[in-house]
């Protein structure tokens, strides 16, 4: 693995908010062309737009709690501090890859960063931040647990009863919602009438709504609810509106047209969280446009290097598929497809 | 037969057949308005809001959902656009809709069919987008059908939609890809039926989907070695034609089951149990199951392919049974 | 069957309400007795004090409106107007019950009656009473469907789903939550932050509380909450706060001691839903104790015909057993259990 | 050997010495702190608030709960009071716990144990409480056990327990009245392990739980007529004793399973797979199948018992079988 590129410890933490932001946007663009050209093998689910609310919110957690993540889910993990080369592997299919080539890009996770893993299906992560907050609880450690989850999700019964969980058990908790509008093609609105604040407060949770293309904005609300929910005081709930830029999911063979209005997509471009920030920092005398060029070409080659580790990585051996599917094995254990 | 139609498309016509041929057919499913769906497209601008309706990502609700509107007088069709979809409704599908006729004791039954796209694994759609959950189905005795050409797709979606009670279909990934003559009426396949897919004297091989292309692809090329197959294609899995299979089996003496859905418990057991009951007298040689491992689908090619049932799998069984 | 006793049509018909909610008593009890006594093989639930409910709401729907049920249902389907004497034939398993025999406690639907079914998982039939409703919103009926559930059943991830089902669509649908305070032996505070009205408006139901021992206000709720959504005007949840007389679940074999305090327990008797509304009549000139002991004791015979009737009927013969199963049977399907 | 214990509080016993011997180890299901159900009674008084949990009636989310939870170095036990509870839960159980550990690469595996009160059939507990539903959890690859005696129902629980992924325990109903010698002390029994319940010559019969019970008294009352029925009771389904099973059907050359699920894809199809392949040189007659068919179970008795998997029926297989 390439040596970690830790951004510089006296850098300005909003740069380095910035830096991520960064990161997370033209990982998942490579991530694109990588599968536009074939090289990941299968769909790729980015959340280019929404950088700002993983960073945001990332930026108020501690290395010992917990995020559970959703099928678009790049962004989470590298704000919670997963490694861009290792992600990279991991969708090349490689051994050196999180999940050793086994999950891709739905699975992702690193138990060890607090990273409980993408998910292919909408909503389920959620009822499993709740287990680990509840552990986190009954051992008087103050962490806190944050399902991510989209708009669409919150038609999912497990996530309205995990709703129900965080507040009955009074569990360290946030839920963050990215509200890009859309569960696939189908708008929001058209699928949950009242509003999803409403939902989510008539379960009793402390709920808030920011600007999800504002990472100042989400990072403030994020600290809110966060430091609330470690001093015991309640489950939390941020609706973060934002807007993906993206197709739903992008893989090689489809060329999907991206059937939402051209005007609604250059206004959602236009509040672009990264440029944002950066006209901010630039304007507060805080930044110039060279070091910000300065950062953008770390950003580049931090991403270079972990792709090049990336393909230099081995696939996992056949002789291995079937390593890791339980703590133990058994004679006859997992079955093989032929009997021996 | 001249015409020929790609799998889905074929899923497609009998859907707007379906729908046209009679008022009370409605289809329900996630995004169906947003018409990306080549299976469902133009659907929604043909028949409007009243009978393509977006469902929100309630697997559970819009399934019960389903059960009642057929209680009311409904034809529904119900689309899962992942297989792995079926599992947040799957007290709605194995514990409500398959029982409640019964538990009515007959008031009234249920013509629900469940169209269950992307069954299968295939190019690292890995652990929860790769299942083929039919054995589920086959266990809870839900009517099941796994049509393999795009001949059969039309005609066994047609038949799904007719029938009284609830069908899943299930749509194998891997011939999504593929095209074939298709009848433009609107022929409907009697369930229960098999098809010989290749006729052989040898070994049967129990194939569907996928699988049963690759099977009659091995008897061409074992045909020279003076090995004769078989291809017994269910098409239908539940009702089955259990007579069909017995025939077939009597006939050659030797049964090798190549089938991609989970070993244990699945549709390959099935398969043998009732050959070992029922061919016993005439068969030459021990049966053997070729299928997909116990195992969660990883999304890396090699490890991938390990897991899943291969033809060249396949042919060391057949192999086997012949020595 | 017994000819049914149809309520003499010039009756008061708050004296039919009486008469009915006297009915479902006595029936339970009768179904009580008849479980601890062995003549009934499986458990019941019955809803004794919780009888106001049942009859309150159906008298705001016509024959042509929909319910669905819960384990608990005994009183939702003699109020829409099930036949006593079916019921019990089901309940002693027998031929002419309801579901043949087929069913028992937990099942009994009357289709025709507009009695979708009992059902023995919580919150399991409100999604099928949404389907019906949606078959009568684009078949330009005017019939309603009502899902009866208690008060656990408001963390069950499907029954939230429907809510949101019931909004999306403007469903004609009217959601009454039959709040006992506990599920089982869980009281629903322990459960359930926050208050379940506001969750169900949450969802953007229309919803409105009422004192469910008091059938005439659980009907003039129900008559406006119905009203409305016949009329177009979108899906309502009713909040009726009752009182279960007996132990969750009665069967031969248990005696399973009531856990609730007994204090509570008196409490909640004295708000007796049968004694009130004879006592409102009483008072009010409308009625008087002999007329009440009269159609006590018509109550009494109509259900000793029924259970005649019942223990006359024969059981299911055992070559009938996979009689129903499928709309269409196949050779080999059902499957028996040995091959054949 | 001395004390005996009933079947139920044999599982509680072994709750009690797996909570008191481990610190991480906690509990969580509907209704625990009421305290009337005699597996779990006065559970929440010894071990109070943080170890005794109750849950919502919210079956998807305490399950998901319950991983999140071992994720976090919990070790984790699930109450279903009822067996066809796990279907709410079923994505979150086939499709999330089962398949996580995998997923991650290893990186963490999941200690949680499934108990599945009141599986199967018995006296009108009609269509939606009688399910046997371990098919499925076998099919997704789920360790499983189904033990028949007290003793094997504490120690299979305490390994369950002890085994560092999910192992679902299913308590049949049919054996809860039932009491036997229980070791005081925390026997833990090896995944993986039959036994023969009763040891013989010509005919192995395959089945746990009361029906391995059922099968020992049939073959006390044919011994007289000349036949020798070996029952071999798997205990635990998944891992399953491939090699024990292998023995007894090689020595008897003859088999029937006698099992209480659905039929089709079940338990009794995967046996009937495994000696048709493994065993068919010593096979002298046709493998029989004897379960419960493909039926919602009724609620009235002659019905009920009609669908269910009887001893009659397996006489009348192993009669057959000797013919
Ligand atoms: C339970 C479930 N239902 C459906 C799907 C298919 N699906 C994948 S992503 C998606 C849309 C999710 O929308 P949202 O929660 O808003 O997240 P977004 O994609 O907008 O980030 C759907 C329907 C799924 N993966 N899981
Ligand atoms: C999905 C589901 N979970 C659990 C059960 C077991 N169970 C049967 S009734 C019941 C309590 C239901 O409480 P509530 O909804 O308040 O209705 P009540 O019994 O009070 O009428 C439970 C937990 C079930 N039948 N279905
Ligand atoms: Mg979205
Ligand atoms: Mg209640």
């Amino acid at each position: 693995m390439p040596t970690p590129v830790d951004p510089p410890s006296d850098l300005d933490p909003e740069i380095s908010r910035y830096r991520l932001m960064q990161l997370i946007r033209r990982f998942e663009e490579m991530a694109v062309d990588l599968t536009r050209g074939g090289e990941i093998q299968s769909a790729v689910h980015v959340g280019t737009g929404q950088e700002a609310i993983a960073v945001g919110v990332c930026a108020a957690l501690g290395p010992d709690d917990v995020i559970t993540s959703t099928h678009r889910g790049h962004g989470h993990i590298l704000a919670k501090g997963g490694d861009p080369a290792r992600m990279l592997a991991e969708l090349l299919g490689r051994e050196t890859g999180y999940n050793k080539g086994r999950g891709g890009s739905m699975h992702i996770a690193d138990i060890d960063l607090g990273i409980y893993g993408a998910n292919g299906m909408v909503g389920a992560g959620a009822p499993m931040a709740c287990g680990a907050a509840f552990m986190f609880k009954t051992r008087a450690e103050r962490h806190v647990a944050v399902p991510f989850f989209g708009d669409g999700a919150m038609n999912q019964g497990v996530l309205l009863e995990s709703f129900n969980l965080a507040t009955m058990l009074n569990l360290p908790v946030v839920f963050v919602c990215e509200n890009n509008g859309y569960a696939v093609t189908t708008p929001i609105a058209e699928v949950l009438k009242g509003s999803i604040l409403e939902r989510a407060r008539g379960f009793g949770l402390a709920v808030e709504a920011v600007d999800g293309m504002d990472v100042r904005a989400v990072q403030a609300a994020a600290e809110r609810a966060v430091a609330r929910a470690r001093d015991g005081g309640g489950p939390g709930f941020l609706e973060c509106a934002t807007y993906r830029y993206e197709v739903h999911n992008v893989s090689a063979g489809s060329n999907w047209a991206d059937e939402r209005d051209a005007a609604e997509r250059q206004e959602g471009r236009a509040r672009d969280p990264i440029e944002r920030l950066a006209t901010q920092l630039i304007a507060e005398g805080r930044w110039s446009a060279v070091d910000r060029a300065q950062v953008d070409a770390e950003v580049e080659s931090e991403l270079e290097g972990g792709l090049g580790f990336a393909r230099n990585s081995r696939r996992p051996d056949p002789s291995a598929a079937y390593d890791f599917m339980y703590a133990r094995d058994y004679a006859g254990l997992p079955a093989r497809g032929v009997d021996e | 037969m001249s015409r020929e139609l790609n799998y889905v498309d074929a899923i497609r016509e009998a859907l707007f057949q379906a729908m046209e041929a009679d008022p009370s057919v409605f289809m329900i499913g996630e995004n169906m308005r947003g018409d990306i769906r080549p299976e469902s497209r133009g659907l929604y601008t043909r028949f409007g809001d009243d009978r393509v309706i977006d469902m929100p990502i309630s697997e559970a609700a819009f399934t019960g959902f389903a059960t009642g509107a057929a209680l009311a007088g409904g034809r529904v069709i119900v689309e899962f656009q992942v297989s792995s979809l079926i599992y947040p409704a799957f007290d709605q599908l194995v514990n409500q809709a398959a029982k409640l006729p019964y538990m009515l004791g007959g008031q009234r039954f249920l013509p629900v069919t469940y169209l269950i796209m992307g069954a299968g694994a295939g190019g690292g759609r890995a652990g929860q987008h790769s299942d083929n959950p039919y054995p589920y189905f086959l266990h809870a005795g839900i009517k099941s059908v796994f049509p393999t050409t795009p001949a059969d797709a039309k005609s066994l979606m047609l038949a799904a939609i007719a029938e009284d009670d609830p069908v899943a279909v299930f749509a194998p990934v891997g011939v999504y890809g593929t095209k074939g003559p298709v009848p433009e009426e609107p022929v409907v396949a009697p369930l229960g039926q098999a098809v010989v897919r290749r006729p052989g004297a040898d070994v049967t091989v129990v194939a569907g989907g996928p699988h049963a292309l690759q099977a009659v692809a091995l008897a061409e090329k074992l045909k020279g070695e003076g090995i004769s197959i078989e291809v017994w294609d269910p098409l239908s899995l539940l009702p089955l034609d259990k007579a069909g299979l017995e025939a077939s089996v009597n006939k050659t003496g030797r049964l090798v089951i190549f089938d991609d859905s989970n070993r244990t418990c699945g549709f390959a057991a099935e398969i043998a149990g009732l050959a070992a009951e029922r061919c016993f007298h005439a068969l030459k040689a021990p049966i053997k199951r070729v299928t997909r491992a116990d195992m969660v689908i990883p999304y890396s090619t090699p490890i991938e392919t390990e897991v899943l049932a291969t033809v060249d799998r396949l042919e060391a069984a057949v192999r086997a049974v012949m020595a």
